[in-house]
């Protein structure tokens, strides 16, 4: 693989780049759409996936690996996230018997 | 032209030795014993006070505070004897209140320490304040037996403290002192008009009794510190050698002439004079006792002193000596006319305190500084009698003082004395000629008619008139009560007004008089009570002694002589005013008074005693007659001044504090404050919708800031780059 | 010495709150009046030891322990004579009323003495403060643990009490803080370097200062002080708090934390900005005399025994500034006076009601009476303490009463005065009228609740539901017992014997206070000349009151 | 080139509409005529921003194109499927897809990591979750909640998903010459030679087995470095890299040549260890932290109601003093 490492092209870059933006745009619509908590937690993994490949985008153009370190944290928090995130969806269904996020406004201030 | 040229015709040779002039003061620290008569009464306060902390049952109070105030009679004797006639003496005893800033001149500092001013109208005071007190204590210890353990404590703790104040009031070396005092004293009467807490008729007088003497003091204070603002000082001593200096030394540039009106507001407030004179008789609510110390003898003829004491000051300006005069002449008359309808003994009595103590003022404000205080001596034990009497008749009677509902007491055994004594009180109110009140009444009527000015010869004649009336009211009460066929109705004892009935077979007597409307055995006096009113009466008798003494024995009247070694020299000589009607002032007073004293009595024989229905005719005769018919009712209803009081102050001062209050509660604070607590509630308001609940909400406010800030960084990029 | 004994004026209390609170519940009460003992020793150490009670001078004389150097902040302590008197005084109030809460605080125990001990510690703070953002700190925590203190122990309405207080008092003292940014940063474009101590900023501002902006300074000052004092009409939030704290919060209420607020105005705006003192004393004066009679008035036709002493205390208090604006040494050594007295009077009275609080669970005198018959020793106290608070001559109340009465009635221009003052004798005869209502209210007072027939809630005690919190009324003897005469006889005898004997407080309070008023008489005269002190500038126009004050 | 620009942001406005059409339950047609206009957008998008990178002109390359469509295409279906489950699946389309396109930026360790984390672990959880919280379908007709089927307010939802893809879009590829070198300045630019011998000589460990390899030497024959500086072993003369070192007691210069570089992963690996030790220790730290939450979580809890829990704070009950109670 060392000469896919030596060389380098733009457009698959920019190829990236765009992906990982409509990712990242994609997952926030779904965030904002979907009712059902667990796929907005998906969505919420859609944008990290958009962060991930911006961010491997970014190591490639300048060349250092920074870049594909930092998607190791990100998938650390990723898991992280997903663990919390579950058991409270968990928690959530045990209390109302339903994923429906529309059923947990009691934050509402009116 | 009244102030010191009245010394020109005083021949009395006591006087002359001090024509007009004060005499300086003397510190004399060896006399700091002399503290102690104040100390006497105050230490008894306080271990009455651990007696109540402790519970104790017995008449151990009664005795330490007896035990005190025979002390601080012996101890002011003894000042006496040592005193004499001599110069003030100045005793200095603490530190109290003193200050001084800038330059320390009289005028930039502030002294008032807690010092004794010894001279011989404190001494003249403190005779009979001291001696009555300890009198009417004995009397005390026995009439209030029925509350032994419940309120005797209490009583006499309030008796203790009256008399600590009393003394600082007369010995006090400065306005301040005074003042402390003054205030003392109204606390006292406080205390003990309210002594059957659970009345709250009880209550309510002394309450007003309060509030009123606050009033005149509030007149006292300022006029103190106007006292100090233009001499410069509020020491006695000081004070009077300013003024001997000249009546416009210091910055007489703060009309001064306010000075005398001020404490002459006090003075009223104190001595219960038009019109500030309302809540003396409602001041009968409290023990007779209490009545007779207080409201009587001692504590309202405060006022009287302080003008003595001042009298230099109120010479200073006509107008406020005339002032007072006017205020003492009408107050002697309306209280006068006021006690001829009265039904209650006590209240008859009070009435009569004011009229008499209207003749003091009268004296003053005529300048006879020594008729004044002659018959405030004389008043003093005449008046004590006649409320010890009263008293012991409530006392047997469990708390009856209707005269309609008492008669013919004399013939009741038991009574025999105290109906006597009460009718020797009587002729003394009613300055029988040659007894002593006749004497002081005489020379301040002959000062009221002999002096130049016109109104104040006419305040002599009302004067005259009101002798009159005095008479008439006097023995209208006493051949109700002690004359005639016995006949009387208990009344529900007071001693025990302040417990409930379960608690009330403690007290004998209420027990008593609740079993037996029908057959109530009165029960006489013992001899706590008999001693009291004995030793009272010779007091009252020997009162007289002084003007007998210049009478018969061409010898020098003692009070004179007392008063004219004082502040109140001036106008302390024999008065001699130009002839009345082609008779000499002082003859022609002698013979109307005594003429006015005989009628009112006669007038009184007839009405109440020969034919008791011609009381009630005649004033059927006066409620029939259109132009008069006002004059019972008015007079029943003590000239409705307690409703025109209470339709002029206290109702717009009660609906103004309500108006207050909502305005405080609904316009300061609902409006102006919580109103701008809801101001951020209300922009709060406008936002609310961002928050509704719903978890994509506020993904997509973070995503819209997102926005924002990317786009703002962004343009900042482009713009720094283009 | 004094350094240290002024830093354990803080830190004890501070220490014995964290001990409190890792302590067991069961002994936080006694460590917490341990630690309130513990700081009135230190504090009786401090005054006897005390150097400089006839000279207005400040120990220790120590300069600034720097806190952040850059900005000039610093904590140095120091007291003069009056801040220690009112050191004193909060000291010697604090172990009384934490005694007087074993038996009204049966819930949170530990919480309650913490924060009582964190208050004390921020009170004394604030009167320890020489330099202003330290002050100001001090002066501004004191509402965290009142907030709670209210909130957790008070009546019914506690949470809007607690929250109504903090808002009000905090968005005074944010004004205050403009006030005192504003002179720092004026001192730092003149001086250069920033510096907060209390006596540069005073120097600075009183001198250098153009009349115009020392005009305003004053009312930002002021601002802050004003709503703690509480200045009518910026009092409303008095009766409120007092009538839902518990009875400790209202005793310390009354007792201290007003005083902040007049000490604030003693020691930092009358001193800071003596030209809008002057500018705007008639305002001032004339908004007291309101407080006094108005206050005094609504006293009158109040229900509830709390809330009459809470108004009573903005008259009192009204009485005491009106002292303190008279600008003459006479009249602000009385005010001084009087916010000691008050502050043991009035704290006294709320105590008397608390106890019968405690047994009754009602302050309302509609339903209480006469309670005499049931309370004897405590009918004597609560007489006892109405008298010392309506000045009665020889109780407390009176000596500063009548200094305030005399400097009021003496500030006019007369050379009786010493130098001229701004009042005159009218003010001093409307306020005298605040005697009489006095009488009248408290009287009132006493007459509803100590004398008259008995009367008693009966059995079916409707606030007992609600005040869970508070002891069974099984719990406490009829009358009060030892404890509550061990915490109001001191309170009685400090009364009586500043009463008989207050000329040492004088001789104290005195030297302070002339440094205080070096500036006026020359700002006083010249103010009496033109009717303004704004006319050395071209901007006369918008000085606030150069034509209300025209007499 | 502005209008490059304006074209992408209505190729993206295409799209999103085509993605409103998509989220719609509606009639199969609409929803096809909006996967089509939606392909077409993105397409277009595509397209522009490959012109963007070959300043116009070279071959349009097949795979990038192609891993991109297919993980947008699985992102659309992540967030239009009706049914929890298929959307996770569609979800790991999308993850490998990605995993495709960090192969083809030379990320291969990330690339394989990704795929076992996030399709391996992540996705199985969620799976687990699903199966745990997944209700019996309430009709026959249909398996999916109501709340499955309805998006919420789709259309606004798109659009701020738009305003954000145009932000975002404008950042990355803007068409202002100085902005551009994100994108294209960077043209040909090889990850620097110079940075990888620098890695290379930070693993000394790898040197030495090179030059082992190279001496043929055995594998515990002492040798050590010759350098003036112990960070730069790797020296170079203009030409090539070579090491000196001492084995066998003589000095010898080895060159290297760029078989010698090291892997990606080594790289990767280096870079964690040697600048990131720190953070690694955190996020392990997190992950066990994640692991006790998510276990506190998903205990059984017991109800309480508000009175308990005043009750447990000390305080006294709300049912009894109506006044003080909170906003509720």
């Amino acid at each position: 693989m060392t000469e896919l490492l030596a060389t380098y092209d733009a457009s698959s870059v920019n190829a990236a780049l765009l992906t990982s933006s409509l990712l990242f745009g994609i997952g926030l619509v779904g965030f904002l759409s979907r009712r059902n908590m667990i796929v907005m937690f998906l969505c919420t993994e859609l944008m990290f996936q958009g962060a991930a490949l911006a961010m491997i985008a970014f190591g490639r153009v300048h060349g250092n690996p920074d870049g594909q370190t930092f998607v190791i944290f990100i998938l650390t928090i990723a898991a992280a996230e997903a663990a919390l995130a579950l058991g409270l969806v968990v928690l959530l269904y045990r209390r109302r018997e339903t994923l429906d996020s529309e059923a947990w406004s009691e934050l509402k201030e009116c | 032209m009244l102030n010191f040229s009245l010394l020109a015709d005083a021949t009395d040779h006591a006087a002359a030795t001090a024509i007009g002039v004060i005499q300086p003061a003397v510190d004399a620290p060896d006399l700091k014993w002399a503290g102690l008569i104040i100390g006497l009464p105050a230490l008894s306060a306080l271990l009455c006070t651990i007696c109540g902390a402790m519970r104790v049952r017995s008449k151990l109070p009664a005795f330490i505070t007896i035990v005190a105030l025979i002390g601080s009679f012996v101890l002011t004797c003894m000042l006496f004897q040592q005193l004499g006639q001599g110069a003030p003496r100045v005793v200095g005893l603490f530190e109290w209140m003193s200050f001084s800033w800038g330059n320390a001149d009289r005028f930039q500092s502030f002294s008032a320490p807690f010092a004794l001013y010894v001279d011989s109208l404190t001494l003249f005071w403190m005779l009979f304040v001291t001696g009555l007190g300890s009198l009417i204590a004995i009397y005390a210890s026995e009439y209030m037996e029925s509350d032994v353990g419940k309120g005797y404590t209490r009583f006499f703790g309030g008796v203790s403290v009256f008399l600590a104040a009393m003394a600082t009031l007369v010995m006090a070396s400065n306005l301040v002192v005074l003042y402390l005092g003054w205030e003392g004293v109204g606390l006292a009467s406080y205390l003990l008009i309210g002594y059957y807490y659970s009345k709250p008729s009880a209550v309510a007088a002394a309450k007003k009794a309060f509030i009123m003497n606050r009033i005149g003091d509030l007149g006292l204070a300022l006029g103190i510190s106007l006292i100090w603002v233009n001499y410069g000082t509020v020491d006695y001593a000081t004070l009077f050698s300013v003024l001997e200096a000249g009546p416009t030394a210091g910055h007489g540039d703060w009309m001064p002439g306010a000075i005398p009106f001020l404490l002459m507001l006090g003075a009223f407030g104190k001595s219960a004079q038009i019109p500030l004179f309302t809540w003396l008789p409602d001041a009968m609510e409290g023990p007779t006792p209490v009545s007779a110390l207080i409201h009587a003898a001692t504590m309202v003829t405060a006022g009287v002193y302080l003008i003595a004491r001042m009298y230099p000051l109120f010479a200073l300006h006509e107008d406020a000596l005339a002032t007072v005069a006017w205020v003492g002449g009408l107050t002697a008359f309306v209280a006068a006319t006021i006690g001829m309808a009265q039904y209650d003994m006590k209240r008859v009595w009070a009435y009569s305190t004011i009229s008499q103590l209207g003749y003091m003022f009268l004296g003053l404000g005529v300048g006879t500084t020594f008729g004044a205080g002659y018959h405030v001596f004389t008043h003093a034990f005449f008046k004590a009698l006649l409320f010890l009497t009263a008293g012991a008749v409530m006392h047997g009677f469990a708390g009856q003082i209707d005269i309609r509902k008492l008669s013919g007491l004399r013939k009741v055994p038991g009574f025999r004395l105290v109906s006597y004594l009460a009718l020797l009180g009587c002729l003394w109110l009613s300055a029988l000629p040659f007894s002593a009140a006749f004497f002081s009444k005489d020379t301040i009527l002959t000062a009221a008619l002999g002096s130049e000015r016109s109104d104040f010869q006419f305040l002599g004649w009302l004067g005259l008139l009101t002798a009159g009336i005095t008479a008439y009211y006097t023995f209208r009460v006493w051949f109700r009560t002690f004359a005639g066929p016995v006949h009387f109705e208990a009344g529900d004892d007071q001693h025990d007004a302040h417990d409930d009935t379960h608690d009330a077979h403690h007290a004998p007597v209420a027990g008593l008089s609740l079993g037996a409307k029908h057959d109530f055995h009165p029960h006489g006096p013992r001899w706590a009570i008999r001693i009291p009113l004995i030793l009272i009466a010779i007091g009252a008798v020997a009162a007289g002694w002084p003007a007998y003494n210049v009478l018969f024995f061409h010898g020098e009247n003692w009070v004179q002589t007392m008063i004219a070694h004082s502040s109140a020299v001036a106008g302390s000589g024999e008065v001699h005013g130009q002839d009345v009607l082609g008779l000499s002032a002082h003859l022609m007073t002698s013979i109307v008074g005594s003429a006015a004293c005989v009628i009112g009595i006669g007038i009184a024989f007839w009405m109440h005693l020969a034919d008791r229905s011609a009381a009630d005719r005649v004033r059927g005769a006066l409620r029939g007659f259109i132009l008069t018919r006002w004059i019972p009712t008015t007079l029943e209803n003590r000239w409705y001044v307690d409703e025109i009081y209470h339709m002029m102050f206290r109702l717009p001062l009660w609906a103004g504090s309500h108006i207050l209050h909502f305005f405080d509660k609904t316009v300061v604070d609902g409006f102006l404050v919580d109103g701008t607590g809801r101001v951020p509630v209300a922009v709060a308001r406008l936002f609310q919708p961002l928050y509704n609940g719903v978890l994509q909400g506020y993904a997509a406010t973070m995503a819209g800031g997102f926005v924002l800030i990317a786009g703002w960084v962004f343009w900042i990029w482009l713009r720094g780059n283009g | 010495m004094e350094v240290t004994l002024a830093y354990a004026l803080i830190l004890v209390p501070i220490a014995c709150a964290a001990i409190v609170g890792f302590s067991p519940s069961p002994l936080a009460k006694w460590i917490g009046t341990f630690g309130a003992f513990a700081t009135l020793a230190v504090a009786m150490l401090f005054a006897w030891t005390f150097p400089h009670w006839t000279d207005g001078l400040f120990a220790p004389t120590n300069d600034a322990t720097s806190w952040f150097s850059a900005m000039g902040v610093s904590i140095s302590l120091g007291a003069d004579s009056v801040a220690l008197l009112l050191i004193l005084m909060t000291t010697f109030l604090m172990p009384l009323i934490l005694i007087g809460s074993f038996t009204s605080i049966n819930e949170r125990v530990k919480e309650y003495y913490f924060w009582f001990l964190l208050l004390e510690a921020s009170m004394l703070g604030a009167f320890l403060a020489r330099d202003a953002v330290l002050f100001f700190v001090s002066y501004e925590f004191t509402m965290i643990p009142m907030f709670f203190l209210i909130a957790n122990w008070g009546g019914l309405q506690r949470r809007q009490a607690a929250v109504k207080y903090v808002l009000y008092s905090f968005g005074g003292g944010i004004l205050t803080l403009v006030g005192l940014l504003y002179v720092a940063m004026k001192m730092h474009a003149a001086t250069g370097e920033w510096n907060f101590g209390i006596g540069p900023m005073t120097e600075f501002c009183s001198t250098t200062l153009p009349a115009s902006e020392q005009v305003w300074v004053f009312i930002l000052l002021m601002a802050g002080f004003a709503v703690k004092i509480p200045l009518v009409p910026l009092h409303t939030w008095l009766p409120l708090v007092h009538d839902q704290a518990p009875t400790g919060g209202s005793v310390i209420l009354a007792g201290t934390l007003l005083k902040l607020g007049t000490f604030g105005e003693f020691r930092i705006a009358l001193p800071m900005a003596p030209i809008g003192g002057v500018e705007w004393n008639f305002v001032l004066a004339v908004l007291c005399l309101i407080g006094i009679v108005a206050a005094a008035l609504i006293c009158w036709v109040q229900h509830d025994a709390k809330k009459l002493v809470a108004y009573s205390s903005v008259t009192h208090i009204a009485f005491c500034m009106l002292g303190m604006f008279s600008l003459n040494s006479i009249g602000v050594t009385g005010s001084v006076m009087y916010m000691i007295s008050h502050g043991l009077s009035t704290g006294a009275l709320f105590l008397c009601i608390g106890m019968v609080y405690e047994r009754y669970h009602t302050k309302d005198m509609d339903e209480l009476g006469g309670l005499y018959r049931r309370m004897p020793i405590w009918s004597f106290f609560m007489v006892f303490f109405a008298l010392a608070s309506l000045g009665l001559p020889g109780l407390n109340g009176f000596p500063g009463e009548f200094y305030c009465l005399v400097g009021a009635f003496i500030a006019e221009d007369t050379a009786a005065t010493g130098y001229p003052g701004l009042m005159g004798p009218w003010f001093a005869i409307i306020a005298g009228l605040g005697l009489i209502a006095a009488a009248m209210y408290l009287l009132m007072l006493v007459g509803r609740l100590v004398w008259g027939p008995l009367r008693e809630p009966g059995a079916h005690d409707k606030d007992h539901a609600h005040t869970s919190h508070h002891a069974p009324t099984s719990a406490l003897p009829v009358d009060i017992g030892a404890r509550e005469i061990g915490i109001l006889l001191p309170l009685a005898i400090a009364c009586l014997v500043l009463g008989l004997y207050p000329e040492p407080m004088f001789k104290a309070i005195e030297p302070s206070v002339k440094n205080m008023l070096k500036p006026y008489p020359a700002l006083v005269e010249r103010y009496i000349r033109d009717g303004t002190l704004l006319n050395d500038e071209t901007e006369t126009a918008n000085s606030p009151f150069a034509d209300a004050t025209q007499k | 080139m502005l209008s490059s620009a304006t074209a992408m942001l209505a190729l993206a406005a295409f799209a999103s509409a085509g993605l409103v059409m998509i989220m719609r339950p509606g009639a199969r047609s609409i929803r096809l005529a909006g996967s089509v206009l939606g392909l077409a957008g993105v397409a277009g998008l595509f397209v522009e921003v490959l012109k963007l990178a070959s300043g116009g002109a070279g071959i349009p390359p097949v795979l990038p194109v192609l891993f991109g469509a297919i993980a947008i295409f699985g992102a659309a279906r992540v967030i239009t499927h009706p049914r929890p489950v298929f959307a996770a699946i569609y979800f790991i389309l999308v993850v490998i897809a990605s995993a495709g396109l960090f192969l083809l930026l030379g990320a291969d360790f990330m690339a394989f990591a990704l795929i076992i984390v996030y399709a391996g672990a992540i996705l199985v959880t969620y799976m687990f979750v699903l199966m745990l919280a997944q209700q019996s379908p309430q009709d026959g007709e249909t398996s999916a909640n109501w709340y499955d089927r309805a998006p919420r307010e789709a259309l606004s939802c798109v659009i701020i998903g738009f305003v954000m893809i145009a932000t975002l879009g404008q950042v990355l590829f803007n068409p202002n010459e100085e902005a551009r070198r994100v994108a294209s300045s960077v043209q040909g630019e090889v990850q620097s030679d110079a940075d990888l011998w620098n890695t290379l000589s930070r693993m000394p460990k790898h040197l030495k087995s090179i030059a082992r390899e190279k001496l043929q030497l055995s594998r515990d024959e002492p040798i050590t470095f010759v350098a003036s500086d112990p960070n730069a072993v790797v020296q170079s003369d203009g030409k090539d890299h070579f090491v000196v070192v001492t084995a066998q007691g003589k000095d010898q210069r080895i060159s290297l040549s760029a078989a010698d570089l090291p892997m990606n992963a080594q790289v990767v690996g280096t870079t964690l260890v040697r600048d990131y030790p720190a953070s690694i220790e955190v996020a392990g730290v997190i992950l066990t932290m994640a692991l006790f939450g998510a276990v506190v979580l998903a205990r059984k809890q017991v109800e309480l109601g508000e009175d308990e829990r005043r009750v447990l704070a000390g305080l006294s009950r709300l049912s009894v003093e109506p006044e003080s109670g909170g906003p509720r």
